[in-house]
């Protein structure tokens, strides 16, 4: 088989988890920090190289994309259908991931050499690090539904580890745990989802499942269950545990917190990557929802809108560096979640789908070197807030220069590639409904606003005094941010309508002005509104804070849905579930156990007089007893 | 014969009764014995009237009252015998206060 | 002497070692060599099972033997092992070879400690090769008695009340489990026939309805209360918490296997038509054995209580999934038998040694210590990991497993039981993260803590074996998997008239 | 009257012998010898039990008033057993100053009252049944009250032979009713002619009490405790085993020869009692501090357990009987061995005193906690299997209900053997019993039982043989 | 005629007594109403033509029993010394249970149908006793004959053992 080598893709990362987590304490931290480095470089290469046979060579039969099976072999049998394979499919969106997954993780990594270096548990990192591109990389080529679930938890666990990495740090290692808990109650839904999915269609096999003329699809709409079909039902549990890894509302609580990680963590996992991967199962099981559960996509494109406006306008408020750019994270997915919501299956109706996946591309690229940047800077200074920070753009002009880059790239600016994808998505919501264009547009301009004020607030405004003089990162950080800029630059050009649509097949897109120019408009109103805000530094937001009173408030404390969580959480599980359990199980049931024994001694105990010592008694007990045996055998029970 | 036949029976299962009561209520050791002794003499005119007017061509009754006889002789010998050490060594002769063993 | 013979004769040869031992190093000496030798006999098994198998034997169960023992009530010793069985054994095998290892620094009444120990061990082999009903019984309780000494003399805490709860709470069950033999053994004879225990010729017969109305409750309340069927459970808190490391280990991973295992081959496979009837009711309390235990689990802050509970939820997934009746959800039981065990023998041997370093087990005073002792707080998370389905470790192969194969029940009650049960890992990964999050992570405040040790050999051999075990199951699970379900063709065929 | 008369009658012939012989010994003996008649003794009497296995012809004598047959020989044989390990237990108690010079009025006692036993069982007729039970009873009274100079002993003796008295009285009365509608004392002429009339039934209600306070059946049983615990602790294990057993054995040739067909009564009887019987005993078991008359109650839930089996009708039910009487016999008095060593050097009976026994007397501890295990059915040991077969004999006839309540009075039982088991192996003491050196006899006796408790059960040639005996019946 | 009124005349001396036995305060008058008791038994049997079983009443229980027993009174009790009276619960408790229990007996007894044959006039001599006595076949009781001649060895070894003088250790 001509892809069978792509397997490799995923299990060179696993071999540098392996040799990095068992040895890695027992070898230099260099070592096992370039034993990734050069796992994940070939991982790199041999995706280009599938990448482009697949693009540019045997990928497109009779002008359309296929699904190729590259690798398959059988994992576990449940029953003569159902079967967990573990496999490599490529397909355009695979295809498109393991570019994405690979660059950044490269990045990553070789960032990391500097960032991390002389960190205690390098080697670990590293093995971390390995273990996540592993699972992702597995997760976005799963043949099989249940592949995908494998992985995806295989991801949360990395992600978990990840963001836990400063084990003896108590934030540290809370926020890692609300991030698995929180994704695991999604999963929850995923499951049951797949699960109700495979008992519906009879096959956990995703070629079968998105086959648009397959049985899966045209025989699912059967029962109804609340109005909604039970196709639905599952695609909307399946979509439950996509929200929980993409941080969709009310989900979303994790990822903020999980800013708790390395910084280069944050930008592999928290920005690029893992947290698309929801978008990626929509993606995935695009054909099934758009053909088979409309209303499933409805409520993703709800929710994405929702989403994107949500943590938009928290990102506002925020001060801390990597908080503010993992709402926007979370905004920029659900542009990408709302693309794929308001897209139609084929063709040009499937502009949403492409819009969706090129954003997806896109973002990846300028997320990545935001957060690579934001280290860079949390590096030179020591602390994550912006109120610490001011004037680098003297002392850092690398990470000046390719962070502007990014900032413009997310703003919408042309040509910089968020313009492109961005674009797309506007067009694709414009197509749908005025509402979710309307909310978008608004989304975009807060964009631009949030990411100058911050970029304003970093590199301009009042410089502050720092203890040590920051300083330029070291090469192996500024490389991959030279790099990544130029992705970001450039990627916009990319026509992802020839590559990756939603039926595989190429259409053409018609530029919009109508839409373009507004957009670029709001953006660069944004940008205008920040620059007089935090250029020089004014008092103009805090009198516009404070006369937004109780919403500014509400926003700063990102509406108190971590609140609300605690209240379910501390007070409702652990306080009127969880402790009436053991209480019950204490008291009572084991207390009836208890009982028996109790009562058994106390009956023994009353029964003592019985044995009076005293003959007379004995004897009277003794007749009696023949007595009442003679009257109940003789009278009463003889028939 | 005039005399009715469950009239020995009525005799003796009272005769038997009055030895029961008598074993649950006297105190004294050796006056429950005695009452055993009724007990045992009531058993023996069954045997005997049964053998008389009921079965009368063989002896069975009647052995097994001469034995009974022998064995109560044996059990009163034994019987006195603990009473006596009783009395003796721990000087009591009534059953209520020989409640050393109890519960 | 035969292959299966031989698992119950090695450690009653190690027995009789062990009682002509001088000292403490002697013991532990001739203790890990039987058991080791014991290791290979159970893996010999599996391959000489798979091997047989390959050759194309298609016998319900292989090595077969028959002996007569009591003959005028027809009782064999009879032995003979399928898929299951030899699951189990490996199972079994691996849990007392690393129990051996675990229980290395006891030295009070050294000798008789792993004389109980192997002489508990050599019950389960028993029970597991067993295929008479009377001598199940028997080897069954040999498993339980030795029990009540290992933890009244060697446990820690209330011991001595929760070695006699355990205890009697277990003869409760095996007293309903005995009512239940017997009556099934007055009724195996079809027309004519002896009267037999013998397992495969009792599954030949029907027993009658009504007398299954009786016998199956006995039967699976019997065995149910080994395998912590809510609300039998509770001897399992305390029993664990107070038991000493290698018990708690084997009595946790291996003994309470007996008791899904009988309630299988026993209750569900000789009864099927009463088990159809009665399931929901099982389901029910199994359902809530779920749920109920890792809620439990959730707020307990001694850690061998949070594993007691967690078992409890483990187990009653067990139960639960043989309750769906169908291949898959067996399959699963059984992967999730072998999983727990491993799973929960790898706890239980690492609360052992990290307890005999704290000298605490209350999570809410260690704080940290994956700083002093990587290695075991390491092989903890992983366990923790594994308990909560993590892909790759045993957990997630045998619940998948159980999950997909109850949710194909196509009965809507099944299947929303089924999604109850699933719930349940959500709350496993709260309890095991918090647990997880308290003892290891975070600053190591206690100066008493800081000079403490990393594991020695003889803990490594125990964990790391026990972790091997368990990632392999994890992630290659197949051929396990796919032994264990070739052999339940015939049990489902028990089953098939009941195809709705 | 001719030679194979004699074989027939060996057991009670041979015992007649060793009691003559222990007489003479008493005469012949001078003070300074009488120590020795205690070797003497236990050696005339393991002969005795010896020649009781050889083989011998079986038959009835007297016209029908004596009978036997191989399975009333190994009843006979499980009782010489169970009186050989006694007497072995007996030795050291009997060295005691005390006692010393009443050695073989002991043995002839003992002897007499198994005498008495063996006529009992081979009793033919109902008189031969009364006079071997009355031969059993009086002469172990006075052994009860045998240390004169202890008033817990007086007291036992005298509960003991008054309440034997009472209960015999009102088994003649049973018997004279039974005599009174079928005309014959003999058995096989009896049989026929019960026709289950109410006054027979009477009758047998009568005449079941006699046995019932034998076996110490509640609610015939009150005077067990009381008499168990105050005679000497191997008259005790002799009254718990030997004479428990010997009415057992009576009780179910009975049942199924005489009144079989009073079936239906003697199964509601059974039924009752057995229930009652378990539950009492084991209620008070509970609390019991002092180890013998702990075993006292323990002996009342058995003989409750055993009932089982009596109900569990012929073949099934009387193997099961038999079988669990000779493992009984084994398991008890291997807990009354080690008391009795116990008691015979420290007095000490209570059991907090046994606390941290094992680790002064691992070996006492160890035949301790198997006999122990034993009692309550728990396996390798041989209690087990006697078990499993009494409740099997009660489900074969469709009784799951009494088996359930049976086995749950065996896990009550549990929990009391294993608060002394407890108390051995896990209980501290400041000051435990000081490592005791017992006396070969002992030790001889503790080893007969173990190897009895190990063997019996897995050796199943000895169920199966019984097995074949019982269907003789 | 006249041995209805013997018969009835001896029943009455019987319970009668039987009662004083049971209830008198005087423990040596007890002993003598008990004498009574049993000569009155002895009487109906010889009215029963039972002679040889009369005697042996008389002198066994009359003459043995009796006599061992007034001995051991003299021993033991003081001449005027009075019997407690039991306590009232528990004299009531007997009463009802040996009333409801001769009730019930006499009950049952009655009901039976027994079948008493015509007077049959066979001498229960001695000679047959005899012969009966020493004979070991059918209807034979030469076998407890020799059981109860050890009966009453052991008994009396029994007696003499516990009644030997010795030291009492706790009193």
């Amino acid at each position: 088989m001509e892809f069978g080598y792509t397997i490799w893709i995923a299990l060179i990362p696993f071999l540098a988890f392996l040799i990095t987590g068992l040895a890695g304490h027992r070898m230099k931290p260099m070592v096992s920090g370039l034993i990734g480095t050069v796992g994940i470089g070939i991982a790199t290469l041999l995706s280009y190289v599938a990448a482009h046979q697949y693009f540019f060579g045997v990928g497109k039969v009779d002008g359309v994309y296929q699904k190729i099976i590259g690798y398959k072999m059988e994992w576990l049998r449940f029953s003569e259908t159902l079967a967990i394979d573990m496999g490599v499919l490529l397909d355009p969106i695979s295809v498109m991931m393991l570019v994405v997954i690979t660059t950044v993780s490269l990045m990553v990594h070789i960032y990391s050499l500097g960032y991390m270096a002389g960190e205690k548990g390098f080697a670990r990192f590293y093995a971390f690090l390995g273990l996540f591109s592993f699972s992702m990389l597995g997760l976005v080529v799963a043949t099989n539904i249940f592949q995908m679930y494998i992985f995806w938890e295989l991801v949360g666990v990395s992600s978990y580890l990840l963001i836990g990495f400063y084990y003896n740090k108590p934030s540290a290692v809370a926020a890692s745990k609300k991030a698995f808990i929180v994704t695991r109650f999604a999963d929850f839904g995923f499951l049951v989802g797949i699960l109700l999915l495979s008992y519906i269609t009879g096959t956990f096999d995703f070629v079968l499942l998105t086959d648009p003329e397959g049985a899966a699809i045209t025989q699912g709409s059967g029962i109804a269950f609340m109005g909604l079909s039970v196709m639905t039902w599952s695609l909307i549990l399946v979509f439950m545990g996509g929200a929980g890894k993409s941080a969709m509302f009310p989900l979303h609580i994790w990822l903020p917190d999980a800013m708790e990680g390395p910084t280069p963590v944050s930008a592999l996992i928290h920005a690029a990557t893992m947290v698309v991967a929801g978008v990626f199962l929509v993606a995935r099981l695009f054909p099934v929802f758009a053909l088979s559960a409309p209303a499933g996509l409805e409520i993703v494109a709800i929710m994405g809108a929702f989403t994107s406006l949500f943590a938009a306008v928290i990102a506002c408020t925020q001060n801390d560096i990597k908080r503010i750019l993992a709402y926007s994270t979370m905004s920029q997915i659900g542009y990408m979640m709302l693309a794929l919501g308001v897209s139609g299956y084929g063709g040009a109706d499937g502009l949403g789908y492409m819009a969706s996946m090129f954003h997806l591309f896109t973002h990846a690229m300028f997320k990545a070197l935001l957060f690579l940047g934001a280290g860079a800077i949390i590096h030179a200074v020591h602390s994550n807030f912006i109120s610490d920070m001011g004037g680098l753009r003297k002392y850092m002009p690398v990470t000046h220069i390719t962070f502007l880059i990014a900032c413009l790239a997310i703003a919408g600016i042309p040509p910089f590639a968020g313009f492109f994808s961005k674009d797309e998505i506007l067009v694709a919501a414009y197509q749908n409904h005025m509402l979710y264009f309307l909310v978008e547009y608004i989304v975009a301009g807060l964009t631009a606003f949030y990411m100058f004020r911050l970029y304003y607030g970093v590199f301009w405004g009042k410089e502050k005094t720092y203890e040590h003089a920051p300083h330029e990162a070291p090469a192996s950080m500024t490389i991959p941010l030279i790099i990544l800029a130029i992705g970001s630059a450039t990627t916009g050009f990319i026509p992802f309508q020839k590559l990756v649509t939603s039926d595989g097949m190429a259409f053409d897109i018609h530029f919009h002005w109508n839409i373009a120019l507004p957009s670029i408009g709001i953006a660069i109103a944004g940008i205008l509104l920040a620059t007089a805000f935090y250029r020089k530094g004014s008092d103009m937001p805090d009198k516009i804070a404070a006369g937004l009173g109780g919403l500014y408030r509400a926003a700063y404390r990102k509406f108190y849905i971590d609140e609300v969580y605690q209240f379910i959480t501390k007070k409702i599980i652990f306080n009127l579930i969880s402790r009436p359990i053991a209480w019950f199980d204490r008291q009572i049931v084991d207390g009836s156990m208890n009982g028996i024994a109790y009562i058994t001694n106390m009956v023994s105990a009353g029964m003592k007089d019985l044995q009076s010592g005293q003959l007379q008694q004995y004897a009277f007990v003794l007749v009696s007893g023949v007595l009442i045996l003679v009257l109940s055998l003789v009278y009463l029970m003889n028939n | 014969m005039s005399i009715p036949f469950t009239h020995f029976l009525v005799l003796s299962t009272l005769l038997f009764f009055i030895g029961i009561y008598g074993f649950l209520t006297r105190k004294n050791l050796i006056t429950m014995l005695m009452s055993a002794e009724l007990i045992l003499n009531a058993v023996n005119i069954n045997f005997v009237v049964f053998n008389k007017y009921l079965y009368p061509d063989q002896l069975h009754g009647h052995f097994f009252t001469l034995f009974i006889i022998g064995i109560a002789a044996a059990e009163a010998a034994v019987a006195i015998a603990i009473i006596i050490n009783l009395y003796r060594n721990f000087s009591t002769m009534d059953v209520e206060e020989i409640d050393q063993l109890k519960h | 002497m035969d292959l299966l013979t031989l698992l119950i004769i090695i450690p009653v040869l190690t027995i009789i070692g062990l009682v002509f031992c001088k000292d403490h190093k002697q013991v532990k000496i001739v203790a890990a060599t039987g058991m080791s030798v014991q290791l290979l006999q159970c893996i010999y098994v599996v391959i000489a099972y798979l091997m047989e198998r390959k050759a194309g034997n298609k016998a319900e169960m292989l090595f077969q033997k028959n002996y007569m023992w009591f003959d005028s009530l027809n009782i064999q010793y009879s032995i003979g092992v399928d898929g299951i069985s030899v699951a189990l054994i490996l199972l079994t095998g691996i849990v007392i070879f690393t129990g051996i290892f675990a229980s290395w620094n006891v030295t009070h009444l050294a000798k008789e400690f792993f004389i109980s120990l192997i002489l508990l061990s050599s019950g389960v082999f028993g029970f597991f090769i067993s295929l008479d009903l009377f001598t199940m019984f028997l080897f069954y309780e040999i498993a339980v008695i030795p029990m009540y000494l290992l933890i009244g003399i060697w446990g820690s805490g209330p011991k001595e009340y929760s070695a006699m709860k355990l205890t009697l709470m277990l003869m409760g069950g095996s007293a309903l489990l005995l009512v239940g033999l017997l009556g099934i053994y007055f009724h195996s004879s079809a027309g004519g026939s002896p009267l037999t225990f013998n397992i495969l010729e009792i599954a030949k017969v029907s027993i009658p309805i009504e007398m299954q109305r009786f016998l199956f409750p006995c039967t699976f309340i019997g065995f149910g209360v080994l395998g912590a069927l809510f609300p039998f459970h509770t001897w399992s808190p305390d029993g664990h918490a107070s038991a000493p490391t290698a018990v708690s280990m084997l009595h946790a991973g291996v003994l309470m296997k007996l008791g899904g295992y009988g309630c299988f081959r026993i209750a569900m496979y000789l009864m099927p038509e009463a088990a159809h009837e009665m399931a929901w009711i099982f389901i029910l309390l199994t359902g809530i054995s779920v749920i109920y235990g890792a809620l439990g689990a959730i707020m307990q802050k001694d850690l061998k209580y949070i594993n007691a509970y967690s078992s409890v939820s483990h187990c009653g997934l067990v139960l639960f999934a043989l309750l769906m009746m169908n291949e898959t959800a067996f399959n699963g039981a059984i992967l999730q038998m072998v999983s727990h065990g491993l799973m929960c023998a790898l706890f239980f041997a690492l609360i052992g040694m990290i307890y005999g370093r704290t000298k605490t087990r209350m999570i809410n005073e260690m704080q940290g210590i994956m700083k002093v002792m990587p290695f075991l707080s390491v092989c903890y998370v992983i366990g923790g990991l594994a308990s909560l389905g993590l892909p790759g470790l045993s957990g997630f192969v045998a619940e998948m497993t159980i999950f997909v194969g109850a949710f194909q029940h196509p009965d809507m009650f099944h299947r929303i039981a089924t999604v109850i049960a699933i719930a349940s890992i959500v709350v496993t990964a709260v309890y095991i993260l918090r647990m997880v999050g308290r003892m290891f992570m975070g600053p190591l405040d206690n100066e008493q803590f800081q000079g403490l040790t990393d594991a020695v050999w003889h803990e490594k051999i125990a964990t790391v074996a026990l972790v091997v075990a368990i990632a392999g199951m994890g992630m290659a699970p197949l051929w396990l998997s796919d032994m264990i379900g070739n052999s339940l063709g015939p049990i489902m065929d028990q089953f098939s008239m009941l195809a709705p | 009257m001719n030679i194979e008369s004699f074989l027939i009658m060996r057991h009670e012939l041979m015992l007649t012998l060793a009691a003559v012989l222990m007489l003479i010994a008493e005469l012949s003996f001078g003070k300074s010898e009488k120590s020795r008649i205690i070797p003497l003794a236990i050696f005339i009497f393991g002969a005795v039990t010896a020649v009781g296995f050889l083989p011998a012809p079986t038959g009835s004598l007297f016209g029908g008033m004596y009978q036997t047959s191989a399975l009333i020989i190994l009843m006979k044989n499980i009782l010489n057993l169970g009186v050989f390990i006694v007497c072995l237990q007996s030795a050291s108690w009997l060295k005691l100053p005390v006692n010393q010079d009443k050695g073989s009025e002991y043995f002839l006692l003992m002897i007499s009252t198994l005498i008495g036993m063996n006529f009992m069982i081979s009793a033919g007729d109902f008189l031969m049944f009364y006079l071997g039970l009355e031969l059993a009873t009086i002469p172990l009274t006075a052994l009860a009250a045998y240390e004169t100079y202890k008033m817990k002993s007086a007291e036992s003796g005298i509960k003991l032979i008054l309440s034997a008295s009472l209960s015999s009285g009102i088994t003649l009365f049973g018997i004279s009713m039974i005599y009174g509608t079928t005309g014959s004392i003999y058995f096989n002429e009896v049989a026929p002619l019960i026709t289950g009339d109410n006054l027979q039934v009477l009758g047998f209600l009568f005449f079941f009490t006699g046995l019932a306070f034998k076996i110490s059946i509640v609610p015939f049983h009150l005077w067990t405790a009381d008499v168990y615990e105050g005679a000497p602790v191997n008259i005790t294990s002799y009254l718990s085993v030997v004479s428990k057993a010997a009415a057992l054995f009576i009780l179910i040739i009975l049942m199924f020869t005489v009144f079989n067909a009073l079936e239906v009564v003697a199964t509601k009887v059974v039924y009752v009692t057995a229930i009652l019987t378990m539950t009492v005993g084991n209620l008070f078991a509970i609390r019991q501090q002092n180890l013998k008359r702990f075993l006292a109650f323990s002996s009342i839930a058995q003989a409750g357990f055993i009932f089982l089996g009596v109900i569990g009708g012929p073949g099934l039910g009387i193997t099961s009987v038999i079988y669990f009487i000779l493992i009984y016999v084994f398991s008890n008095l291997g807990a009354f061995g080690v008391i009795a060593v116990i008691s015979g050097k420290t007095g000490k009976e209570n059991i907090p005193d046994y606390n941290g026994l094992y680790l002064t007397n691992p070996k006492l501890s160890l035949v301790m906690m198997l006999s122990l295990f034993s009692l309550a059915g728990i396996p390798p040991v041989a209690g087990f299997f006697g078990k499993f077969f009494l409740f099997a004999a009660a489900a074969q006839q469709g009784y799951y209900i009494l088996v359930l309540i049976a086995v749950a009075n065996a896990v009550i039982s549990l929990y009391y053997y294993l608060l002394v088991v407890k108390a051995m192996f896990i209980n501290k003491s400041e000051q435990p019993i000081e490592p005791i050196h017992s006396d070969g006899f002992a030790r001889v006796g503790m080893v007969l039982c173990v190897l009895g408790m190990v063997v019996i059960g897995f050796a199943s040639i000895i169920f199966d043989y019984i097995e074949t005996l019982s269907r003789q019946l | 005629m006249m041995e209805q009124a013997l018969f009835y005349l001896f029943s009455a001396i019987i319970l009668g007594f039987a009662i004083m036995v049971v209830t008198t305060r005087r423990i040596l008058r007890a002993a003598i109403y008990l004498l009574f008791v049993l000569g009155a038994t002895a009487a109906i049997y010889f009215m029963l033509h039972y002679n040889f079983l009369a005697a042996v009443q008389i002198t066994v229980y009359a003459g043995g029993i009796v006599v061992l027993i007034i001995f051991s009174i003299l021993l033991t009790s003081k001449m005027e010394e009075r019997l407690e009276v039991p306590a009232l619960r528990k004299m009531l408790f007997s009463g009802i249970v040996c009333a409801g229990g001769a009730f019930l007996c006499l009950h049952t007894i009655l009901t039976y149908s027994f079948n008493p044959v015509v007077e049959t006039t066979k001498p229960s001599d001695v000679k047959l006793i005899g012969e009966q006595m020493l004979n070991y076949g059918a209807n034979g009781y030469v076998l407890p004959f020799e059981v109860i001649s050890v009966l009453l060895l052991a008994a009396m070894v029994g007696a003499i053992i516990i009644a030997k003088k010795g030291k009492p250790q706790n009193p």
